[in-house]
């Protein structure tokens, strides 16, 4: 209980303290660093003492379950938590070293880090929207940062569509409790059965479509790309390693937990939205000569696995999602950190969460997709497009890690042609920091 | 199968993944328990080694500049490390024994073996050209007479993973404990009972040694006698002229980056169309839902009471409000009928028994209505030209008010559950010191909500101070 | 009455998606404020069991429902500042665009777009010429 | 009009605070709570902002520049209110006195931590409200000048 408290008031009361500082101080940029790193400890332990035992369950203030709002913290939810907090952190230790532009970035960054949390530990469904809200109101404001016209830009366009998907999940939380009579995670699962098929589909809609724009599947991902291309790097790094969880949660949570038989029932939509989303991500990922812009469409891509994943269901597949899910979000933060820099250590990450992306072992995306095909072993058309999105996702990381990367060495290569004996990739990496703050070539 | 023509490192490897994911796909076609296995192991296998081979063929051009297999040669003694490590990755990519990939090839053939002779020759074929092709990549980069000299030493950060890749080759393990164990835990949270994750694949030696030791002997043979080789090579490369796979593949590469710059060109990007992408689909849902469940019997029109005339009136009136502002296209007026819309609203919120609501729904249309009227300061003013696509944007908002209704009244209909929590919550309040149980909920029962309403409501600040005057509070 | 109020709620939604996809900027917000009304009128709705406001010392018979007033009083402000954010957001970027209509916006992005593509076109093509 | 606005808009600050400390002190047994009384001071506020324009609004009162400070004072009161409990290893936000112990009463006003958390919330709204209104007036007033 000590922990799950720690892990939601240290982020939150540190990053009201520091919004109130100016961010761009180095000094207050490592503090935020240090809270974040508290944080993920928190969740460390918290998941020390969720994952061999049972959940931890708090009811506020005493109160009897249902009354107060349940905490639960299970295995779910810890294991989301941490992820999305190990990307916020990564993200933040790397602006702090580019150096931070704009006063309240900091402190946003750890309220985001306080939102999701509580998303990922509550149990409550109004209490899932407000900390949801919280989450989503510092990543409007983040993916202003920069300020300048393309950074504005992609907010307003992620802000309005996703403030558009928040009403109708409210509207479905409205909806929940006048059929069901209570908020709580577990009570609702209990009562959802009594309630007639035709109300719950429909509410069950709203959620998808609410997450669905979260996590950017198919028809409904057009802000995507604008606003991972144009917003800065760490910010990118941010919304698609951190804030997109909350849509993969989010299905897993509502679908496999509260709705189980409307998930059961749209099965079949949900694998066609989720092919068409990997197919297309891929196709569009392919031509896309900037990297910032081939991620984003890769991530469209790669949310559809999920899906495919979930539609599939039984443990095997919800197995498959979360897994995959995971190593999605730590591609996503690897890549569009790295997308930015250049120099050797950043071309091998870049390799490396490329690889990954494309499902290449060692890296972590091999088991994601290992686990993939054994969910799906048992159908051939979703094992053929399986392999169709690995190979397209192999073509597109490639091209990328060519265009960019290598065509780098070999800029640096004829640039240093005079003088053999210095090598390219000293000069190279020892400007690797410098140029990454250049914001490279473009 | 056209790896053995190429010059190109990448290339070559490039057409050997394909080739490789031939095998897969073709394990897939076979079907059955054996050949299931049998894939998942040939999916690690391959892409274990193919990622050294690709990082091996990186590595060696860093450090040399050169990309042709041809002008590459002899570099076993300047990187003796790497030519051992990929050597290894090599052996199992062409299924030598005592690698991972010896056990995924003898998979293959129990495999091909369950299905008649026609698989099995084709298979020894498949696998023969592997042991030819890749021996061809090895042999040549690092054997015969030094070709070009290396620039620079393979630096270790390059040569490192191809090291790990050719020892987890070797040791046959794979890493996936943790994550499998950490997936099984969470699935578990979300289905009742435990499931396994854990990766399985099967390494028994089945009766199949013939057919590899054939195409070991076939490769080698290729490989080895140029005589062998030069024909068949000549003969693909010639065919590969005119209408081959190599040809295909550049055309196929071409073909989708033409599909996918097309595909790119026709998307919307701007917030309009995105939002109509969120709305249609959506409306599109819910009326699937609704034409797929049985919805006899589900609407209700509720009670309706005389002494309700006022609330109808005011909702009314709210509706009203609401396409008036839709309609005008100015600035003020609609902010004006946004809060003619908010005071009915707090007028039909008092009128339902929740004072508290009505107060606060007045109290911040007003703050709403500060706010606006102060940027309505600093933007130029609305431009009265008629827009285009209004039909297109009424359409839309009349499915999208469509759905809406549906789902909402559809969510009504169903009685209030009389068991809920709001009648605890009642019930208790007093036990919580307190009278308004609106209140009492509020700072009580769910402080939590509370306390995080109001943090939006500072973040939300936060964003406009960093937005007005770059984050400065004052 | 839920009849009723489902259909103001869907009036309202209706309205605010129409306002959604309108050209103007502010109008866009007009759109907002409308969708995040609806969600409001909804969640009272949600709990109309149409009696006297939950308040002690209770009166006798039906008493509203507390809960989804609370909801609603969240959903209130959450609505208030997300508004004021995405206002003042549409104020900057008229300000940086000089211009309040999204098509212009999406214009601009399309030509930066078109021209970053053929820049990289450029290089890439320079670069195959270096390599040869 | 403008002559009656700005000789009664200025004073209706303090009668506005007083509605909001009733508010606050009722906000338990009748309608109302500290998010009401936040809303009604900082519409005081504004009020005072529209009338004397932000520099003389500010000067005459300056306490309205703490309120960022306030804001955040005000939160992490919540903050500690809410989750100090689990120091005694009791769940966050449990309220003292609890269920059936004797209240400490001044008036209509029952001391409760649960009191505390409002005067916190009514310190946050009223504190970021006002440095919205700062915000808008100097938006207005760099067009002015």
């Amino acid at each position: 209980m000590t922990a799950l408290s720690l892990s939601l008031v240290v982020p939150w009361a540190a990053g009201l303290v520091l919004a109130l500082l100016d961010g761009r101080r180095r000094l207050v940029g490592w503090v935020a660093v240090c809270v974040l790193g508290a944080n993920l400890g928190a969740l460390v332990v918290l998941a020390a003492a969720v994952l061999p035992d049972d959940p931890v369950v708090v009811t506020t203030g005493n109160w009897p379950a249902g009354v107060g709002i349940t905490l639960r913290a299970d295995a779910l939810g810890v294991l989301f938590a941490l992820l999305s907090s190990l990307a916020l952190l990564s993200a933040t230790v790397f602006e702090v070293l580019e150096g931070v532009r704009e006063r309240t970035f900091p402190g946003l960054v750890v309220l985001l880090a306080a939102g999701l949390t509580g998303v990922f530990v509550t149990g409550d469904l109004f209490n899932f929207y407000v900390f949801f809200e919280l989450a989503m109101t510092a990543g409007y404001v983040l993916a202003t940062y920069g300020g300048g016209r393309r950074e504005l830009g992609a907010a307003l366009v992620f802000t309005t569509v996703n403030l558009l998907g928040t009403f109708i999940f409210l509207l479905s939380v409205a909806g929940v409790y006048h059929v069901t009579g209570t908020l709580e995670m577990s009570g609702i699962a209990a009562r959802m059965d009594e309630v007639d098929a035709n109300a719950a589909v429909l509410l069950a809609a709203g959620f998808f479509v609410a997450f669905s724009v979260k996590l950017g599947l198919f028809p409904f991902h057009f802000w995507l790309p604008t606003v991972y291309t144009g917003a800065r790097p760490a910010v990118a790094a941010i919304l698609s390693g951190g804030l997109a969880n909350i849509g993969a949660y989010g299905l897993l949570r509502f679908g496999g937990e509260l709705l189980p038989g409307e998930l059961d029932l749209a099965a079949g939509a949900l694998i066609v939205i989720g092919s068409a989303s990997i197919l297309y991500g891929g196709v569009l990922a392919v031509s896309r000569r900037t990297a910032s812009e081939m991620l984003a469409y890769s991530a469209i891509g790669q949310v559809g696995y999920v899906l495919v994943a979930i539609g599939v269901g039984g443990p095997v597949g919800f197995a498959a999602a979360i897994l995959y899910t995971v190593v999605n979000a730590l591609n996503k933060t690897l890549l569009f950190l790295t997308a930015q820099m250049r120099g050797a250590l950043a071309g091998a990450t870049f390799a490396l969460g490329a690889l990954s992306v494309a499902g290449v072992p060692p890296a972590a995306g091999f088991v994601g997709k290992l686990e993939l095909f054994r969910a799906t072993a048992g159908s051939p058309a979703l094992v053929a497009l399986f392999v169709l999105g690995s190979a397209l996702s192999f073509v597109y990381a490639f091209q990328t890690y060519q265009y960019d990367f290598w065509r780098g060495e070999r800029r640096g290569r004829r640039s240093s042609a005079p003088s053999r004996a210095s090598s390219p990739r000293s000069r190279s990496s020892s400007s690797r920091w410098a140029c990454g703050r250049s914001r490279c070539s473009r | 199968m056209l790896a053995l023509a190429q010059d190109e490192l990448k290339q070559i490897l490039a057409h050997s993944t394909i080739s490789q994911y031939g095998y897969v796909v073709t394990l897939y076609g076979i079907g059955g328990a054996t050949a299931a296995g049998a894939a998942t192991l040939y999916v690690l296998a391959h892409a274990i080694a193919k990622s050294a081979l690709f990082m091996t063929a990186g590595a060696v051009t860093v450090a040399t500049g050169e990309s042709k297999l041809s002008r590459l040669g002899g570099l076993r003694r300047r990187m003796p490390a790497l030519a051992v490590a990929s050597g290894v990755a090599a052996a199992t990519l062409a299924a030598l024994p005592l690698t991972l990939g010896f056990s995924k090839d003898e998979l293959f053939f129990a495999a091909a073996t369950e299905h008649g002779r026609a698989v099995q020759l084709l298979a020894v074929g498949a696998a023969a050209l592997t042991v030819a092709y890749i021996g061809r990549f090895w042999l040549g980069l690092f054997t015969g007479p030094l070709q070009t000299q290396p620039s620079a030493p393979v630096p270790p950060l390059l040569l490192a993973p191809i090291v790990v890749l050719g020892a987890l080759a070797v040791v046959g393990g794979i890493v996936v404990e943790p994550f499998a164990r950490l997936a099984e835990d969470a699935a578990a949270a979300t289905y009742a009972g435990p499931l396994e994750v854990a990766p399985a694949y099967h390494a028994e030696l089945g009766s199949e040694n013939r057919m590899a030791l054939a195409a070991w002997a076939l490769g080698a043979l290729i490989l080895v006698v140029p005589r062998v080789r030069a024909p068949l090579v000549g003969a693909f490369a010639r065919a590969g002229e005119r209408a081959g796979p190599r040809r295909w593949y550049a055309l196929s590469l071409l073909w989708l980056n033409r599909v996918s710059d097309w595909a790119h060109d026709r998307e919307v990007r701007d917030l309009r169309n995105s939002i109509a992408a969120v709305l249609v689909p959506a409306a599109v849902l819910i009326a699937i839902a609704l034409a797929v469940t049985p919805t006899r019997g589900s609407y209700e029109v509720g009670p309706v009471a005389l002494g309700d005339l006022p609330i109808i009136v005011l909702l009314g009136l709210g509706a009203l409000a609401a396409v008036t502002a839709a309609r005008d296209r100015g600035r003020l007026q609609p902010v004006l009928a946004l809060s003619v819309l908010g005071f009915a609203l707090a007028g039909v919120y008092a009128m339902v028994g929740a004072p508290d609501v009505a107060l606060v729904a007045v109290l911040v249309e007003t703050v709403l209505a500060y706010v606006f009227v102060g940027v309505f300061a600093r933007l130029p003013p609305a431009t009265v030209r008629r827009p285009r696509r209004r039909a297109r944007n009424a359409v839309i908002g009349a499915a999208a008010g469509a759905s809406a209704f549906a789902a909402i009244w559809g969510a009504l209909s169903r009685p209030t559950a009389t068991t809920g929590v709001a009648a605890e919550h009642i019930e208790r309040a007093p036990e919580a010191h307190g009278g308004d149980v609106v209140t009492v909920i509020l700072a009580d029962f769910r402080g939590l909500d509370t306390m995080v309403e109001v943090t939006v409501l500072a973040v939300a600040v936060v964003g406009v101070a960093s937005l007005l005057s770059r984050g400065r509070a004052w | 009455m839920s009849l009723l109020f489902a259909l103001a709620a869907a009036v309202l939604f209706g309205t605010g998606a129409y306002l959604l996809l309108d050209r103007d900027l502010v109008r866009v917000v007009f759109g907002v404020v409308l969708v995040s009304q609806a969600a409001v009128l909804t969640l009272v709705a949600s709990g109309l069991t149409r009696g006297a406001a939950p308040i002690y010392p209770l009166s006798r018979g039906p008493v509203s429902d507390p809960l989804s007033q609370a909801m609603a009083l969240t959903a209130i402000v959450i609505g208030l500042a997300v508004t004021a954010l995405l206002l003042v957001l549409v104020l900057r970027v008229v300000q940086a665009y000089r211009s309040e209509e999204l098509a212009e916006v999406a214009v601009r992005e399309a030509e930066r777009e078109a021209r970053l593509e053929r820049l990289h076109e450029r290089e890439h093509a320079e670069e195959e010429a270096a390599a040869r | 009009m403008s002559v009656i606005l700005e000789v009664v808009c200025p004073r209706l600050l303090g009668p506005a605070a007083m509605v909001a400390a009733a508010i606050i002190v009722k906000g338990y047994s009748d309608v109302g709570d500290g998010f009401s009384a936040g809303v009604v001071v900082a519409l005081a506020v504004a009020l005072r902002y529209v009338t004397l324009g932000a520099e003389r609004a500010e000067r005459s009162l300056p306490v309205l520049r703490h309120a960022p400070v306030l804001a955040v004072a005000g939160l992490l009161l919540v903050l500690a209110i809410g989750f100090f409990p689990v120091a005694f290893g009791e769940p966050p936000l449990t309220h003292f006195p609890r269920a059936g112990e004797p209240v400490v009463e001044i008036g209509a006003l029952e001391l409760t931590t649960a009191v505390a958390l409002d005067v916190g919330i009514f310190l946050l709204v009223a504190g970021a409200l006002v440095e919205t209104i700062h915000q808008i007036a100097r938006l207005v007033e760099e067009r002015r000048a």
